[in-house]
């Protein structure tokens, strides 16, 4: 989960990393209000969860208060990769001698830390890392191992940081690596750290990326306001009551309802309803061994999707057993009703209970089942797929 | 043979006692794992399924000559208890719980590499060896002994093609689940490098997705293998993956998407597939 | 230094370390009215910095207020091992099914921690220690590894703890062992851990001994009231005065003022004192490199004790330099004056250059070195310990 | 020969631009110690008495070959110098400042057995090979090249004890200050075998004192030495030690009064002395 600028900075103020004298504003007299109050020119920041955010327009300079509220009015009109800009973050602006750039990110196939640091930092730095990677200075480390400060000074050296500024570097260096695995961070960036006019050192910009899975050991950061999202944008509506009832979900743009058991076929599933031409209208995982509860609150976002003009089911019954997942189907069908059309199939794990309990349910109320196209282990799954598709292209289909 | 486990291996649960552990601990037994004991702190001396319950791997391995670990246990005490079966001298672990920690991850691969202990998972369905032993979540109904060995980051996707090769009378010499996890315990090489030396595995399936790093480095050895490899790659039609800033594409090299995955694999002698259709086609005209 | 064992158990609390509902009493109103809220027998026990306190009659029990009251009295006019009781705990008194020991230490010849475990605890853990060494059970660890779960179980398992307890101690033992680590402790102690009739496992002694030279990097126990102590036993006045000049200092019975140059030789030369028959009144040591005006300090603490008939002082210049000695002294000399008599010698680094010091001052003020002896390298350190104990044996010699 | 340092040493001293550490850089090199340079981060390029200063210790090592290090930084700094200090390469290190925490030196032990470094210290005096090489804070008036070894916990003892040594014509090999904190790079035994090994001295005069767990260590090695040793303890006359609790007792044993370290010591077949006096006097019942 990617946090706000504002929020990765909040972090490095924690950690003893400088950072600019900011504050953020949700309305344009808050944005007059803080220019006023710093009395300086001053940088005015979209926060937003997705980057590329300066060459799309959401970074923009102000010299006095009425010039910043023209400018936040632009801003918050703007949009950034489609995300709205709800928030901005207002900073002095600094005269910049020059940029550097730390991160420490995980090297996955490895299973290491990795330092990252270069003496040419900024929007450029991938570019630099491809075409002259004799510019960036990597050093990784142990999970379990500690960043001493002489190490620091090493990376600090050779990245060009000349000797005034060598143990400070060095100290935001060693900072950035204890709030790295404080926070159980899957990224922490610093780019660009910037040498000021006047030899400040100061964290101009953050970008910071946290392990979801690892947040239920910080209760700081809760106490922060720092709560589960998406690597890249804000969730929809939707997508935040998903979370709530503790179900991946992702809204896309198409209108097949996909239902499907388990992440890995969550994302091949898909791309099968685009091999027999349809559009899914979202990805979703029913997590581990899912209750009858959480399987029918699956079909309640979907159903009440708007979009979505017919819904595939999938279920291999692995640790999410079909009798849950039958249960589940039919707790939805008698509580909520169902308005689209469904074609599914199940096998695997105590599937025969699962198809005992489809026909009782049918038997009892075959009303409920007549939107309800059930396929069992003799179909194939590409077949299910190709009905998936042929559902939602039906008038009338509802 | 197999690979990894097979009808001689002496497995242990560790959360035996547990709601998810015990149902699966009576799956594995029901289908012939030898299955020898679990642990469940507190609740040493107890039987589920007339497997001896102990308080630590310690015990478990000491009274049973426990090899193998099935984890079943909350995200939050798996990095402790793969540490505690890699100390206690287990030789494979696997690890079912999904949501475990990065940095836990990162912890008990460098716990699992000085202790000789290969890992599997986390968020895994586990590993089948058909008819002789199944550990973890997989449902018995796909899997048939066989001659083709496949290798999944995804539980789901293993059913789908295990059903695909029993319906086609290929089966399975042994069917391996990575985890779906960011981080894992093992890697498709090395898996496919275990594969390459088992003689009943004619062929092996490896069935990627987007976002991981871990398909890349199959491309490493699959050049060096005799057994052929079939790939296939979920998430080809979905926006490409986020990369993680800056410093993930500085230190994981542009991630690619998933049709750019396959073309690698397939550049480096893997024959792609895209449905489960074509697995067994793509078989039959390999020979195998 | 040692904590009381009320501050020991709120560091115990604070790593979910069970421990009684207790609160500290100054006074015997103040213990009434705890034993009224608490409304159940109670045990009340003397804070005191030492051991021994059982057998000397500070642990006592009552039954109520009343009686609590009076209790209490007896146990504000009782001294243990010399020290005075000013504070109690009350707690509620538990019935006892068993008693455990848990502890952690270093092992210094060895450089390792070690978590110390037996199913017999209290006050005779050290007599089963050496009559029964199968019933301790230890677990030696490195500085730089955890105590895992697994680890603490097979602890609790091997010192008797049943199936229905073992998570329970385990957590304990773990905790305890990550306070010791958290904390920069010396020793820490659970004695006894308590299993009480209603099946409740409570810490129901704490001993805590943190490392003074790893306070600096522990803000938390000094906002806890937790500030640099004895490791035995209250300050007096001279000795807190001492500390807060940066001075070691500790007061003994004798009346020979000992101002000696480094720890070894304050050791030792108080050894010397006791060969030629005298009684050193203190020990001291000057610190690395001691300021001229901590010099200074130092022989005001001495010329300040009435009990000091006379003063021995001893300069073997190291990174105590010599010349900053000698304007210590001179300094103390103009200042303050001296009031006693004072043999001293003075060899080692710049030692001439303390010597030209010493010469020019006293053809300044001759008047200031009326009772300074002042001996170089070519006296004995033998022979100015003899004449100290000369000097403070005369009469009328101050 | 000496122990641990000679003129052949290429020393370096952490924390050379600071007021302490330049002073006694000075004074080493006025003394004759090969000082090639030292560390202080930020200012490398400039000098300190025709020393090159660099930011850190690898830099100094690879450019002067330094293979021994004296440490002057403040206690909070130790940890991480030391540590710097052996994953550089350095051989030998002489920890100067006192109060350092006691898991700082504990972690700093551990790094230097693993590094095969020397560690002495904290707050030692240092070591000196008169009239070869003077490392730390000690006076050079008390020493003089000659044939007795000491090793000692206290700096000013140490001072004593080689006034002693130089004033009755028997001189030093190598004086070694162990240092008085109570965790210490190293140990009595220890050092006394490197004397043991070690052609020039003749004998070793150890000084212990109250409250240390050093001495006892040293009763395991004197009984195999061929080389004489003199034993002083320090505090015979002082309150017994605090126990460190229960735990210390079970852990470190009955730590012994310093009377009862003598008797040890002596029944390990180290000679006993008491003032300064008796130690010419031993030495010359022994023919040294």
């Amino acid at each position: 989960m990617r946090l706000y600028e504002f929020e990765g900075k909040s972090l490095f103020k924690k950690y003893e990393i400088p950072i600019p004298e900011g504050r953020t504003a949700a309305g344009i007299n808050e944005v007059a209000q803080i220019v006023r109050e710093l009395n300086k020119p001053v940088v005015i920041k979209a926060q937003v969860l997705t980057g590329g955010r300066g060459k799309a327009g959401g970074v923009k300079f102000a010299d006095n208060a009425d010039t910043a509220q023209s400018v936040a009015e632009n801003l918050f009109n703007l949009k950034i990769k489609g995300y709205p800009v709800n928030l901005l973050l207002v900073e002095p602006k600094y005269e910049i001698k020059r940029e550097f750039y730390i991160g420490v990110t995980i090297d996955r196939a490895n299973y290491k830390l990795v330092v990252v640091a270069s003496g040419e930092g900024g929007v450029d730095i991938e570019e630099t890392a491809e075409k002259h990677p004799e510019k960036i200075v990597k050093k990784t480390l142990s999970v379990q191992q500690e960043l001493y400060t002489f190490e620091a000074l090493e990376i600090a050296k050779q990245i060009g940081i000349t000797s005034e500024h060598l143990k400070t570097v060095a100290r935001i260096i060693v900072n950035l690596y204890l709030m790295f695995k404080a926070t159980d961070a899957k990224l922490v960036e610093i780019n660009p750290l910037v040498l000021t006019a006047d030899n400040q050192l100061i964290a101009a910009d953050s970008r910071v990326s946290l392990d979801d899975d690892a947040l239920f050991r910080h209760p700081e950061l809760k106490a922060m306001g720092i709560e589960k999202r998406h690597e890249e944008g804000e969730m929809t509506s939707r997508e935040k009551q998903a979370t709530e009832w503790g179900i991946p979900y992702l809204d896309l743009d198409g209108d097949i309802g996909m239902f499907p058991g388990g992440a890995g076929f969550g994302i091949m599933g898909n791309d099968f309803i685009h091999y027999y031409g349809g559009q899914p209208a979202n990805f979703m995982d029913s997590g581990g061994g899912p209750s009858p509860e959480r399987i029918a609150k699956m079909l309640v976002l979907l159903d009440e999707n708007p979009d979505v003009k017919a819904i595939f089911g999938a279920r291999f019954g692995g640790i999410s057993r079909c009798d849950d997942f039958a249960k589940g189907v039919v707790m939805f069908l008698k509580e909520h009703g169902l308005s689209k059309p469904i074609v599914m199939r199940m096998t695997g794990n105590m599937w025969q209970e699962g198809v005992k309990i489809f026909q009782d349910a049918k038997n009892e109320n075959p009303e409920l089942f007549e939107k309800v196209e059930f396929h069992g282990i003799e179909t194939p799954i590409e077949e299910i797929s190709r009905r998936a598709v042929e559902l939602a292209g039906m008038k009338g289909g509802n | 043979m197999a690979i990894l486990v097979d009808k001689n291996s002496r497995v242990m649960v560790q959360g035996i006692t547990g709601g998810t552990g015990q149902f699966h601990a009576r799956r594995m037994i029901e289908y012939g794992t030898r299955v020898v004991g679990g642990t469940s702190p507190g609740k040493g001396g107890q039987k589920v399924m007339d497997c001896p319950v102990f308080d630590t791997v310690a015990e478990c391995v000491k009274e049973t000559g426990a090899d193998v670990s099935v984890v079943f246990l909350p995200a939050v005490a798996v990095k402790e208890a793969a540490i505690e079966a890699i100390r206690a001298g287990i030789k494979f672990l696997v690890v079912i719980p999904e949501h475990i920690p990065i940095h836990d991850m990162l912890h008990i691969r460098e716990e699992a590499v000085r202790g000789g202990t290969i890992v599997i998972g986390g968020n895994t369905a586990g590993i089948i060896t058909p008819g002789q032993a199944n550990l973890g979540i997989m449902p018995d109904i796909a899997f048939a002994p066989g001659r083709v060995g496949t290798v999944s980051r995804s539980g789901s996707i293993t059913y789908y093609v295990a059903d695909t090769l029993t319906r086609t009378g290929y089966g399975e010499s042994t069917c391996v689940g990575l985890g779906g996890d960011p981080v894992l315990g093992s890697t498709f090489d090395e898996i496919l490098l275990k594969f390459e030396a088992d003689d009943q595995t004619k062929a092996v399936v490896m069935t990627g997705e987007i976002g991981g790093v871990y398909e890349e480095r199959a491309c490493t050895v699959i050049p060096k293998m005799k057994t052929p490899v079939l790939a296939m790659i979920g998430g080809i039609f979905a926006p490409p993956g986020k990369r993680m800033g800056h410093a993930g594409a500085i230190v994981e090299g542009k991630m690619g998407t998933a049709k750019e995955k396959l073309e690698m694999l397939a550049d480096a002698g893997a024959h792609p597939c895209r449905t489960f259709k074509d697995i067994p086609e793509t078989l039959k005209k390999l020979g195998v």
